[in-house]
């Protein structure tokens, strides 16, 4: 550096410290809104390793005095429902085979709708975006026999199709106006170029379209995994005991009380049914709040 | 072509399911169906029996209550979040994930969890009174009159995260040079998110919106895990009257009666919002 | 035959009526401009030809077939947009080739036309980078590219510089003009840029609320503007315009009479009310006047723009710009005599607004 | 085959009795038990069971409670005739009290398989909790109101009661039969006679039941055997319930007449409704499962499996000609009464759901609604049973 | 006293060094550009004098005032930007007064500087308008208000034109300069538009890097450029060099002599390896040859601009650019004379770039 320059009063960066009543307030409330946010969870970790005298004494909120795994043991592989005292584990799989297809079928017509409504503007299809958005508030259960009914007609009642396309159905308002938001704000210079290479609506769709719209997808699918888990109304009402997901277990592990309630299962299996999406959150978390911005800012 | 082809689906639900079911919902609320779907009609028998019911005016009056003040809070405090999340402050993933983690959670477990930690004889108010404070008195899941609040508390964990998330995204948005201009006329921060920030995310707060109305909208889960209603009917919820009568209480036509209020009142607050989505913005078709 | 035909082509958004019966006829191997204010339809006509928009009335020709309902792809057209519109998530040769395995060319023939456009575009080093690793000139080629691969007849340019700084502007004009001299296609251009409508084009298409309002060389715009709206929107700054009368060939405004003798009238001499416009440089200044009309008037402002000066200044109320050397030594407030050439002047009717 | 039975049994006892049902019809047939338990009673089973019937995808076999419910479905056709069943095993001769048959009974025919019987009129006291109040273990509801205080005084409360809406209209029902003249009860809830609902007889039930909100303050649980534990562990003295909390008495290890009594019609009038547990079987064009479906309604009536049953469920066996001798004191009560006729029909039976759903809404406003008084709720009542049909 | 004062700034972002030991003063009144291309740091140091980033080490001052820890509110600036940056939901009255009621001030003060404001710029008729529905150049003019109501000293502009389309930049660069002259506030503009800087400045930085290159008038900037960069930085098409030897004031390159005797060396005349750059207006043509010492070239590009025709062509195999008049007929392929101005060309130092 050249010579040391002698300055006389302020110069260089205004003095700083890292206790200013700012920080302070910005910090503090931060902090003890995150309280708010965790005290649930600590709550629930908690409770899940202590045993059930420790929690009869009852101080929720106290570290267990004697870590004990033996919940989390019961809540996936024996706590009882009726007759069938294999816990959590038998739901599991269950859960991943509905999550995954539907999952993917949901995102991948809601993408096509978002798409289409986007980009192709056809004759009605405002109108059936606008039906579509009515349908987001329509409470589920008005729709439980209206789509029996119809499932049975097409013959998939009960059968993993039937079910994947239920959740089709019930995402596809809130997806289809994610996607056709973000859509929306790709350049339509793109589409038009791809037209004039001669790509048609496929063509266009899969090789252009798709691969620029990882944040909207990351979206989707952290929307639609935590959806479609922990749904109890449809895996119980469409589909069998054998095929029902992990939700109806954990709903029959925390709403059968045999004697006391015991809490120290109930939480585990909690935690052990929310893993999955609470998982998702914790390694995609980024991503999503980009994609978020993606697809909700643009009107 | 292809793309009424591939809007098929997105077709068939609109009309098939949602219109037709509606259509189908409407039509039964006319009739006495009980177990199952009848077709003869009696006319507003169901309504009128309806509107007498104390429960349903509960209900009612709960889910306005409920909704108002999620509406208001998810909103305000989703965004006072986001703008404390915005101050360019360290681990601000941490805070971000915190926040939103409850989001994964599913509303049965959300439900169990509150009714444990707002369970008087060992939640919030044992741990304050052992602490000395014999007198304090925090049961909103036993207390009629405050109960929905104790839902609503449950309710704003659970999706808070998410609305902070589509504020921050909105605020990310922003042109930096409204900042800039607002410091350079001295405003102040917060007058400047109030006056100038705001009005500026008008598409986000209608996204989101959408996205807290439809899930009031739909309230259940919360309630049935939380009180089951009560104590008393004072939890009701006009979703939980659908369901109790439906199934519960083998009275198809009235779940339908109730359900088509609800539609209805849906279908009035949509209005506003079709035009915004719509009306405003023709010219770019 | 001619290489692009627009036969009373009509376009409506809804109750917008955007393009109104618009004929317009481009030879084989032109390169024709679509000059226009902001808004005025060029990019809209710009998509009807390439198939982008569906017309909703007259038709349209492309090297005499008829393509009014042709898909884009069919029209043997190539189109390069202002933002170029590259495949972000493909390298510059998915960029190339995307069209032509659309269209399920053979590789080696695929192979052959991308080594030629890439050479022919100077982008053989860049072909395996992904359009975010390129600069804008780099991506400019490469959009080009894209056309150049398909072999098309005509090349449709939207407004490619537009996002451009100054310099690079300057550059790839001179690049886009250097490739339509090799390449000897029809190109269509659509922009708002004077300076690259007057150096690019064979012949500029000025447009306004949909309507071609001249179509000609560049020195046939820039000197007989055929109406005072054409004359007002080329040039900058624009010529000055007076009002006067036109008597027995001499024109007069004011206390300054400027004898039109030599002046080419559109439809041979006439009298009445008129304006005359006059552009900066045609103002004489210094050594020039001598010997034509002259009057004096006071600078008002003086921009130096490095290769030449501009004045501001007024005259009868009105302002008058005068364009003078770079190297003039003149400063606001000085009283300078200035000079008129009849000939380069263009007089028009206040009524009909059109070319005396 | 497998057969698979859905069930809304999923408590201690309940589930114990399950087995029972299951481990005989696996040992005694060729079949298997698919077990389909859903817990959360029935408003959440219900609908979930109803959609599979309509949806064509039905399940085996599946409880119900007899009476209405099931009457649409067997309209409509979706119900399997099991009249050959009950013919050859002889359930009319056999099955007592002989309405719970009719109950299955449309237009002739049999529907389903009752399994046991539920009464609603008991008060289960605390042999604890009244020793820590120092007053004697009360014989009637009168004696346990005028004992409430000293409860109150010694920490306990008085009478345990779950939030669920059912609950307290139970109570309602138990005081009801045991304040009224049977007269009055059969004009009200087998003819629907506003007029009685309104008149003074009802006005008695409607004050004790008033009383029994008082004595109730400070039970904030909200399933019927977190109430039932707390009698069990002595924090309340008493619970108003149905005769299935036996159930939880026995999976605590408690024995009847030692650490807890039991008073059927609390106290005054030795009589029980007879509502009950059925089994239904749904229509499918699988022979292999009709098949097997019959074989486990002839072996739900059979009298091993209704001994071993109801000693798990703590109900009474439907069959007056098995030994019940292992029962425990409670029960044998039970037994007693119905052996003599004390016999009234269930409020499933006389009522639709529907119906039910209203009362049931009535008495939880009524109950957690201090404000509320007798005058209002009874005028509330007997609107409710003009309009019943 | 100086009206703003800068000394020895640096400003890093983290680890990058984005400004480093700037110095510059500008007086009272003074119209400073400063210009550079793309990532030179210009908007960094308005920023920084406007307080919206904090430096990493020097002082500010502002008429006289050390600044360099206030509040951007509290320097006495005011600040148009590139997106005018206006409160799309208030009025235009509304973006104007929103400063001031914050800062309290009486009623009956707010509108009179508005009132003020709105006649120095045209508005008056736009006050109630919300900026949407304003146009670019009317919504320029809100931008300026804002700084003109609070009556600031110094105003900042960032790139406020470039946004806008080349007509409206034009007009809206002159009411600039004209509100400049009216006012005489201190204003720093920042660009990367060579024809606003060379027409609004009094003086001009061009910054290179976080440096600042040259500083001076736009007629030094363009004539006597202190260095290679700024040389091939300023001008359109700019300066054209080749490189040859300076022996006893004369230059040679290849089988040319220009004899370099008027020519204003920097620090005196020298000998050696040496660059001649020579603008593409100072190239000598037709009659002007004259005298001069000239050479033939072949042409390659012609583009007619309208006002004046530029001819690319090469010499000693480095393109040459030559700007004729408007009216000259020339055409690619034709060999034509050419002439040296050696008073006008400039001369650099291959090794040091610096000007000889
Ligand atoms: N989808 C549309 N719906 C309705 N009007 C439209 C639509 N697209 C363009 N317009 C209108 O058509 C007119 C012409 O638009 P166009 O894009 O062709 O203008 P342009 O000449 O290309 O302008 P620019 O120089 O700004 O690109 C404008 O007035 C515009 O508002
Ligand atoms: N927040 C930041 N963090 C890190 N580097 C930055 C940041 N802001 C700017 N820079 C860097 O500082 C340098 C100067 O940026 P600046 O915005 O001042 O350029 P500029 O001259 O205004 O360019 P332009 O003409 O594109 O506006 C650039 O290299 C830029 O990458
Ligand atoms: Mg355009
Ligand atoms: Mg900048």
């Amino acid at each position: 550096m050249a010579d040391p320059v002698q300055f006389t009063g302020p110069h260089g960066p205004k003095p700083k410290t890292p206790f200013s009543r700012r920080n302070i307030m910005l910090y503090g409330t931060l902090i003890v809104v995150s309280l708010y946010y965790l005290v649930p969870l600590y709550v629930m970790i908690v409770t899940s390793l202590k045993g059930m005298p420790e929690i009869r004494m009852g101080n929720i909120f106290a570290p267990p005095m004697e870590i004990t795994f033996e919940p989390w043991v019961k809540a996936w592989s024996q706590a009882c429902t009726g007759l069938n005292c294999d816990g959590l584990s038998r739901g599991f799989w269950n859960s991943v085979q509905i999550t995954i297809p539907s999952v993917l079928a949901s995102i991948i017509i809601a993408s096509v709708n978002g798409y289409a409504l986007a980009n192709w503007r056809f004759k009605g299809a405002n109108v059936f975006f606008g039906i579509l958005i009515f349908g987001a508030f329509i409470p589920y259960q008005v729709m439980i026999y209206p789509i029996v009914i119809m499932l049975r007609e097409m013959g998939l009642y009960t059968k993993l199709g039937g079910l994947v396309i239920v959740h089709s159905i019930f995402g596809m308002p809130i997806l289809t106006l994610l996607f056709r938001n973000y859509f929306a704000s790709l350049p339509e210079e793109l589409f038009k170029a791809a037209r004039v290479d001669g790509a048609r609506f496929w063509g266009i769709y899969f090789r252009i379209m798709l691969p620029m719209s990882m944040p909207i997808f990351v979206v989707a699918v952290i929307l639609q995994v935590t959806g479609i888990w922990n749904d109890f109304l449809f895996g119980v009402i469409y589909a069998k005991p054998d095929s029902y997901p992990m939700t109806v277990q954990l709903n029959n592990i925390v709403n059968s009380v045999q004697g006391v309630k015991e809490y120290n299962v109930n939480m585990a299996a909690t935690l052990l049914t929310g893993a999955v999406p609470l998982f998702i959150y914790f390694v995609s978390g980024k991503l999503f709040v980009r994609g978020v911005a993606a697809g909700a800012v643009k009107g | 072509m292809s793309s009424k082809v591939a809007a098929m689906p997105m077709a068939f639900t609109a009309v098939g399911i949602f219109v037709i079911a509606t259509l189908w919902t409407v039509y039964h609320s006319f009739t006495n169906s009980k177990l199952l779907p009848k077709s003869e009609l009696i006319g507003f028998d169901q309504y009128q029996r309806l509107w007498d019911s104390d429960r349903w005016i509960l209900s009612i009056k709960n889910l306005a209550i409920y909704g108002a003040c999620s509406m208001v809070f998810s909103l305000v405090i989703g965004f006072v979040l986001a703008a404390l999340l915005d101050q360019k402050i360290r681990l601000e993933s941490l805070f971000r994930t915190i926040f939103l983690y409850p989001f994964a959670l599913s509303f049965i477990v959300t439900g169990l969890v509150w009714q444990w930690i707002l369970t008087p004889e060992f939640g919030v108010q044992h741990i304050v009174r052992s602490l000395g404070w014999e007198s304090f008195t925090f049961d909103p899941l036993f207390n009629p009159d405050i109960v929905i609040y104790g839902i609503l508390i449950a309710g704003l964990w659970q999706g808070t995260g998410l609305v902070m998330c589509l504020m921050l995204a909105g605020l990310r948005g922003i042109d930096q040079e409204v900042w800039k201009a607002a410091r350079v006329d001295g405003i102040p921060a917060w007058k400047t998110y109030i006056f100038v920030v705001i009005p500026m995310m008008k598409p986000v707060f209608v996204t989101t919106l959408v996205l807290i109305a439809s899930g009031i909208i739909k309230l259940y889960d919360l309630v049935v895990a939380q009180t089951s209603g009560g104590p008393g009917l004072a939890s009701e919820v006009p979703a939980k009257y659908v369901y109790d009568y439906m199934f519960g209480g083998q009275n198809l036509g009235q779940g339908f009666a109730a359900s088509t209020m609800m539609l209805v009142g849906v279908l009035i607050a949509l209005i506003p919002f079709a035009y915004l989505e719509f009306g405003g913005r023709k010219k770019h078709g | 035959m001619n290489s692009v035909e627009i036969k009373n082509l009509d376009l409506n958004f809804g109750a917008v009526k955007v393009l109104q019966n618009l004929n317009l006829d481009i030879k084989q191997g032109e390169f024709v401009v679509l000059l226009g204010s902001s808004g005025c339809g060029k990019s809209t006509l710009l998509n009807c030809i390439a198939g982008l928009l569906e017309v909703s009335g007259g038709q349209l020709f492309i090297n005499g077939k008829n393509v009014t309902w042709s898909e884009p792809n069919e029209r043997g057209i190539g189109m390069v947009f202002q933002s170029y519109a590259l495949y972000p998530q493909m390298t510059v040769k998915g960029n190339l080739t995307f069209g032509l395995k659309n269209a399920k060319m053979p590789k080696d023939e695929i192979e052959k036309r991308v080594a030629r456009a890439a050479e022919i575009l100077q982008i053989e080093p860049l072909l395996d980078r992904k359009p975010a690793a390129l600069s804008g000139g780099q991506r400019q080629r490469v959009a080009i590219g894209r056309a150049l691969v398909r072999d098309v007849d005509v090349f449709l340019f939207d407004e490619p510089l537009s996002n451009l700084d100054a310099k690079l502007r300057a550059d790839l004009r001179v690049e886009i003009k250097k490739l339509h001299q090799q390449l000897q296609n029809t190109m269509i251009y659509v922009t708002h840029d004077q300076i690259e409508a007057m150096t690019l084009a064979d012949r500029i298409a000025i447009m306004k609320g949909g309507k071609i309002m001249q179509l000609g060389s560049p020195d046939e715009i820039y000197n007989r503007p055929q109406n005072l709206y054409v004359a007002d929107f080329i040039g900058s700054p624009s010529m000055d315009f007076f009002e006067g009368h036109l008597e027995n060939g001499v024109f007069t405004m004011g206390d300054i009479a400027l004898p039109m003798a030599d002046y080419e009238y559109a439809n041979g001499p006439v009298s009445g009310p008129a304006i005359v416009g006059i552009r900066p440089e045609h103002i004489l200044t210094g050594d020039q006047t001598a010997g034509a009309v002259t009057t004096q008037v006071t600078i008002d402002i003086v921009e130096p723009m490095g290769s030449d000066t501009l004045v501001y200044s007024s005259l009868n109320c009105k302002p008058l710009h005068i364009r003078m050397d770079g190297k003039a030594k003149v400063a606001a407030g000085e009283t300078i005599t200035i000079g008129f050439d009849p000939v380069s002047a263009s007089l028009f009717d206040p009524t009909t607004e059109e070319r005396i | 085959t497998e057969l698979e039975v859905t069930h809304w049994w999923t408590s201690g006892g309940e589930a114990a009795a399950v087995a029972e049902l299951a481990n005989a019809f696996n040992a005694n047939t060729d079949h298997e038990w698919v077990d389909g338990a859903i817990a959360g009673s029935s408003g959440v089973a219900r609908p979930i069971i109803i959609s599979r019937i309509i949806g064509g995808e039905p399940m085996g076999a599946t409880q119900l409670n007899h009476g209405r419910q099931a009457e649409e479905l067997i309209e409509a056709g979706l119900l399997l005739d099991i009249t050959d069943v009950a013919e050859a095993n002889g359930w009319m001769d056999v099955v007592n009290p002989s309405n719970l048959l009719s109950a299955c009974t449309v237009d002739g025919r049999v529907y389903c398989a009752p399994v046991n019987i539920h009464s609603t009129q008991w008060i289960w006291l605390s042999h604890d909790a009244f020793e820590k109040a120092g007053t004697a273990v009360p014989a009637n509801w009168d004696e346990f109101v005028a004992a409430g205080p000293a409860l109150r005084e010694a920490g306990v409360v008085p009478l345990a009661m779950g939030q669920q809406q059912w609950q307290t209209n139970l109570a309602f029902g138990a005081l009801a039969v045991a304040l009224l003249p049977e007269a009055s009860w059969r004009a009200v809830n087998v003819d629907k006679d506003a007029s009685v609902a309104a008149g003074p007889d009802y006005t008695r039930v409607f004050e004790a039941f008033d009383d029994a909100r008082k004595l109730a303050v400070g039970s904030n649980v909200n399933d019927w055997n977190m109430a039932t534990n707390m009698v069990i562990t002595g924090e309340a003295g008493a619970q108003i319930h149905g005769d299935w909390a036996q159930g939880e008495f026995a999976v605590a290890g408690q024995v009847a007449g030692e650490d807890y009594s039991c008073l059927p019609g609390l106290g005054f009038r030795e009589v029980l409704d007879t509502g009950g547990d059925a089994f239904y079987f749904p229509v499918t064009d699988d022979e292999d499962i009709e098949a097997a479906q019959k074989e486990l309604a002839a072996l739900l009536l059979s009298p091993e499996v209704q001994v071993a049953f109801n000693l798990k469920k703590g109900s009474l066996p439907v069959r007056g000609d098995i030994d019940m001798s292992a029962a425990n004191d409670c029960m044998q009560k039970g037994i007693e009464i119905l052996n003599s006729g004390g016999v009234l029909p269930s409020a499933d039976m006389a009522f639709t759901q529907d119906t039910i759903t209203q009362i049931d809404e009535l008495m939880t406003t009524f109950w957690n609604t201090p404000d509320m008084t007798v005058a209002e709720v009874q005028e509330s009542y007997a609107k409710i049973i003009a309009s019943a049909d």
